[in-house]
């Protein structure tokens, strides 16, 4: 596939897209898109999944609600037993209906190790299409908070196409003729762009009266922040979700520009960033010197001074603002921290950590001079920026941290190895339950090379069972869910394995000139406002479908 | 004239090994893991997943075999003509991303080059003989040169595109457009490719034009010219001579550059978002995607190489020294 | 008389002030004249062989005139000198290895150059190849570039040139000091050829080989110090020199068959002076052995027998 | 003292050294203490070569040249060669080349101090170089501490030569010493070899200037090609050149009191009678190391067919 | 000589250069000789040129202004350049802010100064390896000649088509820890062939010069000769290389800082300008914030060229007005 091949012109005109029916957005691919398997969920054409290819489910955080999509609906029959009911007159765009067997294929894909969700298949025992419609799953042990991540998760591909291909064409192949069931099909991309055009018949616009406004969508690869922030000035961007400093300036002075919240923080919020210490060394490994840490780093400076308050402090718990309700106020009034670099400096004192010798900077209760070192990739400009704000107010309160910037492969490497003292992190984005968040902080077994999760390496079994308690509780069950996360909550404000520190945001910025009624704080429509990968299934699909023509047309 | 060429081709053969040597060394020994980066992107939820992949895709990147016999799969996949896939644009063959990316660099670089050494040679020789040109042209050259490119395309970026806005500033040409013959798809890549083109073509200009001017004033001062002013030849004969002859170290001085516009053009490609090479091996870097990285790094050595030779035959054409001493030195 | 040069005056601009290379030179050159210009290194022959065609860049006029054939040429104004050169004087360089445009075929060079002047290439061809063979090149150098032709077929080829176009002065600046013996005798007797057959009316040929000198010139010129010491048919400048100067050069000069052991030549002792301010009076005073004191007073280059020209009080 | 024996130097040029150019082939002589030997030949003859392999600065390629019986390309060390330049050195054509132009002229003293006399008293090492520099005729407060560019060519050759003989060597290699000097200095420095002579010293002078070569030296090897054409004691070969080449460069030479024509019309007159005939081929050389042929005592020539055309007595005499 | 340099000198004056290497040969070989000749006769000569040379004492005065900026200025400043909230964020140039504040309320006149040092700094560091590199080989393969010339000359050749700063950028991308000097040594490590060949070429014609052959004949080893000898006689055209080179490596290291493999630690111009636009400088009209690293480096560049181009003239006769 030639990245600039003359694809072949779009619609009726060719050559060129009406302004007036096209949507332009950037801030979802990060590189020429090269490749439209829905099954490689990190590195597909932002879009394939959830433009293309559909989930069973959506989860709509803002409502804290799933949405059947081309699952009409699904239950737990019995304890271990999953029933999906497949929607009727669903069709992939080739013609062909989409039946339970698609189903029962896609998710039995998962056998093949090199598919993502290979973990759901460690529960499940058997998958089943017991007729057109009708699919049940058999698990040994069922864990209802991950089958609920996965149902919301992954799309469904047809199993006519699928069937044929080898493991190889299945999870690493390029699917370069995506055929999907869902409300764009693919027209054409570039080195720097991926078009879709609009689904005419897309299932949703009889069964749930769903209609997406842009006939085309262009998504542009967007190579630099600061050149998406002058196509949303220009209003040649209609969307943009780039992370762009400075957007709060814009917004004051351009009427054409728009986010969520019209002031600060102007952005919802989509993971939070920690403050990751390494609890196998010292002094990291002393709860109450990574409390103190907590205590001593100005988060206000990094919101306002980095960020320009387009960022929020995040809560000690660090769960987002969409898990409010699993937030036990009194074990955060208890245990919680603020910046408060006296306090900072009494906990340390009262751990032995003293200034010893003098240099300003506290030692080990051994007498051991401490010098820790907060690496962030070079290049991450915003977080090298917050690295120093962190490094600096440590050193207020006497701990001797300093920022530094090697190559973010090289932080990828240390983190897995565990060979870094402080980094920063924020791997976790928002979903439909604090479980994933908490199976981040608390995962173990701890292995030599920790890859994905608890990077700090922190062990403690407890809460690793707490975890796992929460795991197998079922989502329709919100009660043992608070209650066993206020337990979680109550081991992790004492022991800081992770300290957050900030939320980042959903950033997304709109240009309203020729497309309007985008998701705000202000008006009915609260969905989702970006075109993330992942996060069409939560709902940046259903922000699609809301929007309407400036021109009125 | 054969154990000239032989000679060079020896010489650019022995370059390029050693440079697709370094190339292919360099990211293999230094930290970092391009499948563990690609795989951490991906936020896997459980370990085990995540340690089954990685050996899969080491497997399916050949780089699960010891160092010394991946170097030598390198070799011969690339006997093969076969550039290995890509990490970071998995699963796109490398072949395919660069010969996408690789007109837009020609695009920018041919004519900045070729421009740029005709119009600053033209300048140069002008302002050898004039003392008012002299005068200007020689001060604007010395701050074109010592202009870091990256500045000036940044200069009129903000300049004629963001504030004036006559000029896009980004990518390669409208988004609205699909690649067409269209007059309106053409105008469009020629407005974005201007204001790159321009930058590069600026800063090599000074360069050209101070070249020429001092080449000709040694020209004007040998032997030759003196003797046909002894001759009463008129200045522009003398002048056309001198021209003639100062060109030829400034077609060694092209060659010599060559590197240096294509390390140019990377930076203005990155300034203006232009999806050419230099975009590329900035991406394949940032993504550790060795593959990549080594395609689009063997494609500027082979351009730099094709070009270095082919100012080589000229020269050879040009100057007749060249070729008698290729001979042995007859007379 | 083709040539009349009078009280030329030519200095060298520097920063510590005007060297004065060639003080007030007076003399005649009759047609079909050779002279062999010699002197020390640094008396001035050169200055006064530019002086006569192309002032260079930091020489400055200063006074005298040049008369050829009856006409006064412009010497000082290199513009009008440009419809002289090359038809009523020219040159042959010291550089003629280098004197050729390198990238040029030396045909093309000679064509392009010629018609600058408003010649015909294709008329002066026949005459052009004819010259060449008569020094031994044949028509097929005109087709080479200069790299690929010999030293000698260079400075043959450039002698040639030089004189296509008949000039009435022509001024051989040390052609031959490069070269050795062999070479040097064929050169010096082309150029004596040259003038036998009328391509060139009168030529003053510069070098600092008096011997060699005596083989081709009518008349010698001797300088010392910018000034012009004596000048007088060879023959008689040879055997019997009437100025100190030229005495003591001509005894200083070995020759074939004198041997150290048998006769002990002996040179002259000093130096000359510094032209950038050079003394009054006769500048060979101080290394003169009959120097007295009228010696302060500059003497006349005046006649002491016909054609023959001293500048010395006992002359 | 010094001896050539079958010593050729063969260069290689073009890239990669790819064609060779014989510059000396086979060329054998000898020079006594106190002998002047002058090496005559037009340029590109082998003059200068032969003399850097002399001085050791350029490498034989084949055969040997002693030094009092030593092979001196045997010398390795650093201190062996040291030695060596102890004993014979060189003076070169241009005396303002052989000055480094930014330094002062008599830098090439201090250059033999720090080699040679580390270990003299400034006060004796002055008494020396004073000395020394009498030697040569040149007053020390006159050319001390002045740079080349203040002094004079003869001054400079001079003080070259003070630098030699500040070693008390016994071979000097003077390589075209006078040619760029003014006819007035010439003679000086001329008169001056002579005198060292007399003291003692050999010379090997280079020159293309035969009535140079002839007004100091004993021994006369004219070169051509890099071979040697004709040898012997300079009267001889003066007075009865016999190779056609030599006789060639004698007529050529300028002369003060005989125009080229007269000499020709001199050489044609001399041979009226007899027929001139390759003298090699009639006294062949006894396969001795000298590829040269004697002809009379002390006077040695080659076939006259050096340049490669056949020789016209080869048929008639057959070659041993 | 080998065919390699048959042809005439190369380039003169600061030839194309630009973001990267430097210009090829400063000087045609002819000159340099005539330059290098008599620094003694001409000392007082040479001083009265240089003083009178516009472009000689233009580009010195502006080399010093910036060096001196840059040497002193920091240390009257109470901040260090990346504090923030120094001022307000985004603040155009002002009395008390000279160069006004980044996003993040940090002093641009801090950076500014500070980046100087570094800029300084590369050049004397990348040039100076690149000088010590470019003059040894350069030495070595004219006055031994041969096959080590030929070998030398080879892996000159080699580096020299190189697109240095692709390997730059893949070597610096790929280096942990990145600081100033390892830049430099990076640049300097692949900018020397084209003063190495330059040197080359003088010293193998300056090495034919019978004053060479002198010093051998008094016992001379052949470093002592290079170094006493033949480079005292290059020592303008040295300088002049050395000049070129510093330029180089600042125009270098300034393109690597801009794609963010410069330092990691401390700032740079270069740097500066990559933070500019990764903040959105250019489309938020903080001008203040990428304008003035970018002049600069131009200016100390530019200084540089036109000083070499004085220096050239005072050297070189032939290039005087007269
Ligand atoms: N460009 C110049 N600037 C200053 N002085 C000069 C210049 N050229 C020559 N001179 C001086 O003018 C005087 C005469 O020089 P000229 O070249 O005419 O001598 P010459 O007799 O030709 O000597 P030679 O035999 O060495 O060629 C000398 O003293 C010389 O130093
Ligand atoms: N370094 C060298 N490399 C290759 N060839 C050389 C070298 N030096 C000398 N030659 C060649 O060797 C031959 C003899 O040179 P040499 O310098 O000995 O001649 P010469 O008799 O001294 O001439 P001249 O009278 O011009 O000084 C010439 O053809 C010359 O071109
Ligand atoms: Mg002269
Ligand atoms: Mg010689
Ligand atoms: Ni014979």
């Amino acid at each position: 596939a030639g990245c600039t091949g003359g694809s072949g012109g779009a619609g009726g005109t060719p050559g060129s897209y009406p302004r007036e029916e096209t949507l332009f957005v950037s801030g979802s691919l990060w590189g020429p898109p090269a490749n439209w398997n829905p099954l490689m969920t990190w590195e597909h054409a932002a879009g394939t999944k959830g433009l293309v290819y559909e989930t069973l489910f959506l989860y709509d955080p803002q409502a804290d609600e799933y949405i059947p999509w081309l699952a009409e609906s699904g239950e737990w029959t019995d304890d271990d037993t999953y029933q999906i009911t497949v929607r009727e007159g669903v069709q992939w765009t080739d013609g062909e209906p989409l039946t339970a067997d698609d189903v029962a294929f896609t998710i039995g894909l998962g056998e093949l190790e090199s598919i993502p969700y290979h973990n759901v298949w460690q529960t499940i025992e058997n998958v089943e299409a017991t007729d057109d419609r009708t699919v049940v799953v058999d698990f040994s042990e069922p864990r209802y908070q991950q089958w609920a991540f996965w149902l919301y998760g992954n799309a469904i591909v047809p199993q006519h196409l699928w069937a044929e291909r080898t493991e190889e064409e299945i999870s690493a192949g390029a699917n370069e003729t995506p055929v999907g069931t869902g409300a764009y099909v693919y027209e054409t991309h570039g080195q720097d762009r991926q078009v879709w055009s609009r689904n005419e018949e897309w299932w949703a616009q009889e069964a749930l009266d769903l209609r997406v406004g842009p006939s085309y969508i262009v998504d542009i690869v967007n190579p630099s922040n600061e050149a998406a922030l002058g196509q949303v000035l220009q209003g040649s961007l209609d969307l943009s979700n780039n992370f762009l400093p400075g957007i709060a300036q814009v917004l004051e002075s351009n009427d054409d520009v728009a986010s969520y919240y019209p002031e600060a923080p102007y952005m919802l919020s989509a993971n939070t960033a920690w403050l990751v210490p390494n609890t196998t060394r010292e002094p990291m490994d002393d709860p109450e010197f990574r409390r103190a840490l907590a205590f001593s780093i100005d988060t206000e400076q990094i919101v306002s001074g980095v960020y320009g308050d387009i960022v929020q402090a995040a809560d000690p718990t660090g769960l987002l603002p969409n898990w409010e309700q699993y937030v036990d106020a009194d074990v955060v009034a208890e245990h919680g921290f603020s910046f408060d670099t006296q306090e900072a400096a009494s906990i340390l004192a009262d751990a032995g950590y003293e200034d010893t010798d003098g240099d300003g900077f506290v030692e080990t209760p051994e007498g051991e001079p401490i010098e820790l070192t907060l690496a962030v990739p070079s290049g991450w400009t915003d977080w090298m920026e917050a690295s120093r704000v962190i490094a600096d107010s440590a050193q207020q309160a006497g701990i001797n941290i300093t920022a530094d910037f090697p190559d973010e492969n090289a932080i990828v490497d240390q983190r897995v190895s565990g060979d870094f003292d402080l980094i920063l992190n924020n791997e976790r984005q928002i979903s439909s339950t604090p479980w994933t968040y908490y199976d981040y902080i608390f995962q173990l077994p701890v292995r030599e090379s920790q890859s994905t999760v608890n990077f700090g390496r922190y062990e403690n079994e407890e809460a690793w069972a707490l975890v796992e308690e929460l795991a197998t509780t079922p989502v329709e069950d919100p009660e043992a869910m608070t209650d066993i996360i206020a337990e979680i909550q109550e081991i992790q404000l004492q022991e800081m394995p992770i300290i957050p520190l900030w939320y980042n945001g959903m950033w997304s910025q709109v240009n309203t000139s020729v497309w309007t009624n985008w998701p705000s704080a202000e008006t009915e429509n609260n969905y989702v406002p970006t075109l993330w990968a992942n996060y069409h299934e939560l709902g940046g699909i259903l922000m699609l479908t809301e929007l309407q023509p400036a021109s009125g047309g | 004239m054969r154990r000239y060429f032989g000679r060079k081709l020896f010489v650019y053969a022995l370059t390029f090994f050693i440079a697709m040597t370094v190339n292919w060394i360099i990211p293999r020994f230094m930290p970092g893991d391009p499948v563990q980066s690609r795989l951490a992107r991906a936020s896997l939820q459980s370990p085990e997943a995540s340690a089954a992949m990685q050996a899969y895709y080491e497997r399916l990147f050949g780089l699960d075999v010891p160092l010394w016999q991946q170097y030598l799969n390198f070799w011969a996949s690339l006997a093969r003509g076969d550039l290995g896939i890509s990490i970071w644009l998995f699963p796109q063959p490398v072949g395919d991303i660069i010969l996408g990316a690789v007109p837009y660099s020609l695009a920018l670089l041919l004519p900045a080059i070729l421009l740029s050494w005709v119009v600053g040679n033209w300048f140069g020789a002008y302002a050898a003989r004039n003392r008012w040109l002299d005068n200007t042209v020689l001060p604007v050259g010395y701050v074109l040169t010592a202009t870091p490119y990256m500045w000036l395309a940044l200069l009129l970026a903000w300049g004629l595109g963001i504030v004036a806005g006559l000029f896009p500033v980004g990518g390669a040409y409208s988004f609205a457009l699909t690649p067409s013959a269209t007059p309106e798809f053409v105008g469009s890549l020629l407005q974005h490719w201007f204001l790159p083109f321009l930058s590069l073509f600026l800063v090599a200009l000074g360069g050209w034009a101070i070249g020429m001017r001092n080449m000709i004033i040694y020209e004007l001062e040998s032997d030759y010219s003196n003797y046909l002013e002894a001759l009463g030849a008129p200045r522009r004969l003398v002048r056309r001579y001198a021209f003639r002859n100062a060109m030829l170290p400034q077609l060694t001085g092209l060659a010599l550059q060559l590197g240096t516009l294509v390390a140019g053009s990377l930076l203005t490609e990155i300034v203006f978002s232009y999806p050419g090479l230099g975009y590329l091996i900035l991406q394949a870097i940032r993504n550790q995607d060795f593959f990549l990285l080594q395609g689009a790094f063997m494609f500027i050595v082979v351009g730099v190489l094709i070009a270095n030779f082919i100012i080589d035959i000229v020269y050879v054409l040009v100057d007749p020294r060249t070729r008698i001493q290729m001979q042995g030195g007859a007379a | 008389m083709s040539l009349k040069v009078r009280d030329l005056r030519v200095y060298y601009r520097t920063l510590a002030g005007d060297v004065k290379a060639l003080d007030g030179a007076d003399f005649e050159l009759a047609d079909g004249e050779i002279t062999g210009l010699v002197g020390e290194s640094g008396s001035g022959k050169s200055t006064l062989g530019k002086s006569l065609i192309k002032l260079d860049g930091r020489m400055r006029y200063v006074s005298g005139t040049v008369e050829l054939d009856g006409a006064e040429l412009p010497v000082r104004d290199s513009a009008r000198m440009n419809d002289f050169r090359f038809r009523e004087v020219s040159l042959i360089p010291q550089y003629a290895m280098s004197a050729m445009n390198p990238t040029r075929k030396v045909g093309r060079m000679i064509a392009d150059l010629l018609e600058s002047r408003g010649e015909r290439f294709r008329a002066l061809r026949p005459e052009l190849v004819r010259r060449l063979e008569l020094v031994g090149l044949g028509e097929q150098v005109l087709g080479r570039y200069p790299i690929e032709l010999s030293g000698g077929m260079k400075q043959r080829t450039v002698m040639v040139l030089s004189t296509l176009l008949d000039p009435s002065l022509l001024i051989a600046d040390e052609v031959t000091s490069a070269l050795d013996v062999s070479n040097q005798r064929a050169v010096a007797e082309t150029l004596a050829g040259f003038r036998d057959r009328g391509f060139v009316k009168s030529m003053i040929f510069v070098t600092h080989d008096v011997a060699l000198v005596n083989q081709i010139a009518d008349t010698i010129t001797v300088m010392y110090a910018g000034r012009l010491a004596e000048k007088g048919p060879a023959k008689t400048v040879v055997n019997s020199p009437r100025h100190p100067y030229t005495r003591m050069l001509i005894s200083a000069l070995p020759e074939v068959g004198v041997s150290h052991g048998e006769r002990r030549l002996s040179g002259i002792p000093g130096s000359p002076p510094a032209l950038l301010d050079p003394p009054a009076g006769c500048r060979f005073r101080d290394r003169c052995p009959l120097a007295f004191d009228k010696c302060e007073q500059e003497p006349p280059f005046a006649e002491v027998e016909p054609d023959h020209s001293v500048a010395c009080w006992k002359a | 003292m010094l001896k050539l024996d079958r010593v050729s130097k063969v260069y290689r040029v073009g890239s990669f050294g790819g064609e060779q150019l014989r510059a000396v082939g086979d060329v054998s002589f000898e020079v006594r203490p106190g002998q002047v030997v002058s090496l005559i030949g037009e340029s590109g003859s082998g003059k200068s070569t032969i003399g850097k392999m002399v001085l050791r600065t350029s490498r034989i390629t084949s055969g040997t040249i002693s030094f009092d019986g030593a092979d001196i390309s045997r010398y390795r060390r650093t201190g062996e060669l040291k030695e060596y330049y102890r004993r014979v050195q060189g003076v070169f054509q241009d005396p303002f080349s052989s000055y480094n132009p930014v330094f002062k002229a008599d830098r090439v003293f201090e250059m033999i101090r720090t080699e040679y006399f580390a270990a003299v008293p400034a006060a004796e090492w002055r008494a020396k170089l004073d000395a020394a520099l009498r030697t040569v005729r040149l007053d020390p407060a006159q050319v001390l501490g002045k740079y080349p560019h203040q002094l004079s060519g003869g001054q400079l050759q001079r003080l070259l030569i003070a630098r030699a003989l500040l070693l008390d060597i016994e071979l000097l290699v003077a390589d075209e010493i006078i040619s760029m000097l003014d006819a007035s200095t010439r003679i000086d420095v001329l008169n001056l070899l002579a005198d060292l002579k007399e003291r003692g010293l050999g010379i090997l002078f280079i020159t293309h200037d035969l009535s140079l070569g002839n007004y100091v030296s004993d021994q006369t090897v004219i070169l051509r090609g890099g071979s040697v054409v004709e040898r012997g004691a300079t009267r001889r070969v003066f007075a009865n050149p016999l190779h056609p080449y030599t006789r060639r460069l004698l007529s050529s030479v300028p002369q003060l009191h005989k125009t080229w024509a007269e000499v020709d019309a001199e050489l044609r007159a001399r041979d009226a009678g007899a027929e001139r005939r390759c003298a090699y081929h009639e006294r062949l050389p006894d396969g001795g190391p000298d590829p040269l042929a004697a002809v009379d005592e002390d006077h040695h020539v080659a076939c006259f067919a050096l340049d490669g055309a056949p020789c016209p007595d080869a048929a008639r005499t057959p070659v041993g | 000589m080998s065919t390699e340099q048959a042809g005439p000198p190369t380039g003169a004056g600061p030839a194309p250069g630009g973001g990267g290497a430097p210009p090829d040969a400063a000087v045609p070989a002819g000159a340099p000789l005539a330059a290098a000749a008599p620094a003694g006769r001409r000392g007082g000569e040479l001083a009265y040129f240089a003083l009178r040379n516009g472009k000689l004492v233009a580009g010195l005065v502006i080399v010093l202004f910036f060096l001196l900026v840059g040497l002193f200025a920091p240390m009257l400043l109470p901040h260090g350049p990346n504090e923030y909230d120094i001022g307000p964020q985004g603040a155009p140039p002002s009395a008390e802010l000279w160069l006004g504040t980044t996003r993040f309320g940090q002093d641009v006149y801090a950076q500014f100064v500070h980046g100087l040092r570094s800029t300084f700094l590369v050049g004397l560091l990348g040039g100076g390896v690149a000088f010590a590199v470019g003059m040894v080989v350069g030495f070595v393969a004219g006055y031994r000649g041969g096959w080590v010339d030929e070998v030398l000359n080879m892996i000159t050749n080699v580096v020299l088509v190189l697109p240095t700063l692709a390997v730059l950028i893949i070597v610096a991308a790929y280096l942990q820890a990145r600081g100033v000097a390892v830049q430099s040594l990076f640049i300097g490590l692949t900018s020397w062939p084209w003063a190495a060949r330059s040197i080359r070429a003088q010293t193998f014609s300056l090495s034919s010069r019978d004053f060479v052959d002198l010093a051998r004949l008094s016992g001379r080893s052949s470093w002592k000769i290079i170094f006493r000898d033949i480079a005292p006689n290059m020592s303008s055209y040295l300088f002049m290389t050395f000049i070129l080179l510093f330029g180089g490596a600042v125009l270098i290291a300034a393109g690597l800082d801009f794609i963010g493999l410069g330092p990691t630690d401390g700032t740079s111009l270069g740097l500066m300008m990559n933070q500019a636009v990764n903040w959105g400088a250019l489309q938020l009209g903080m001008w203040w914030w990428f304008v003035p690293p970018g002049l600069g480096i131009t200016a100390i560049v530019g200084a540089l060229y036109v000083m070499n181009v004085g220096l050239d003239e005072v050297f070189n006769p032939k290039l005087r007005e007269t």
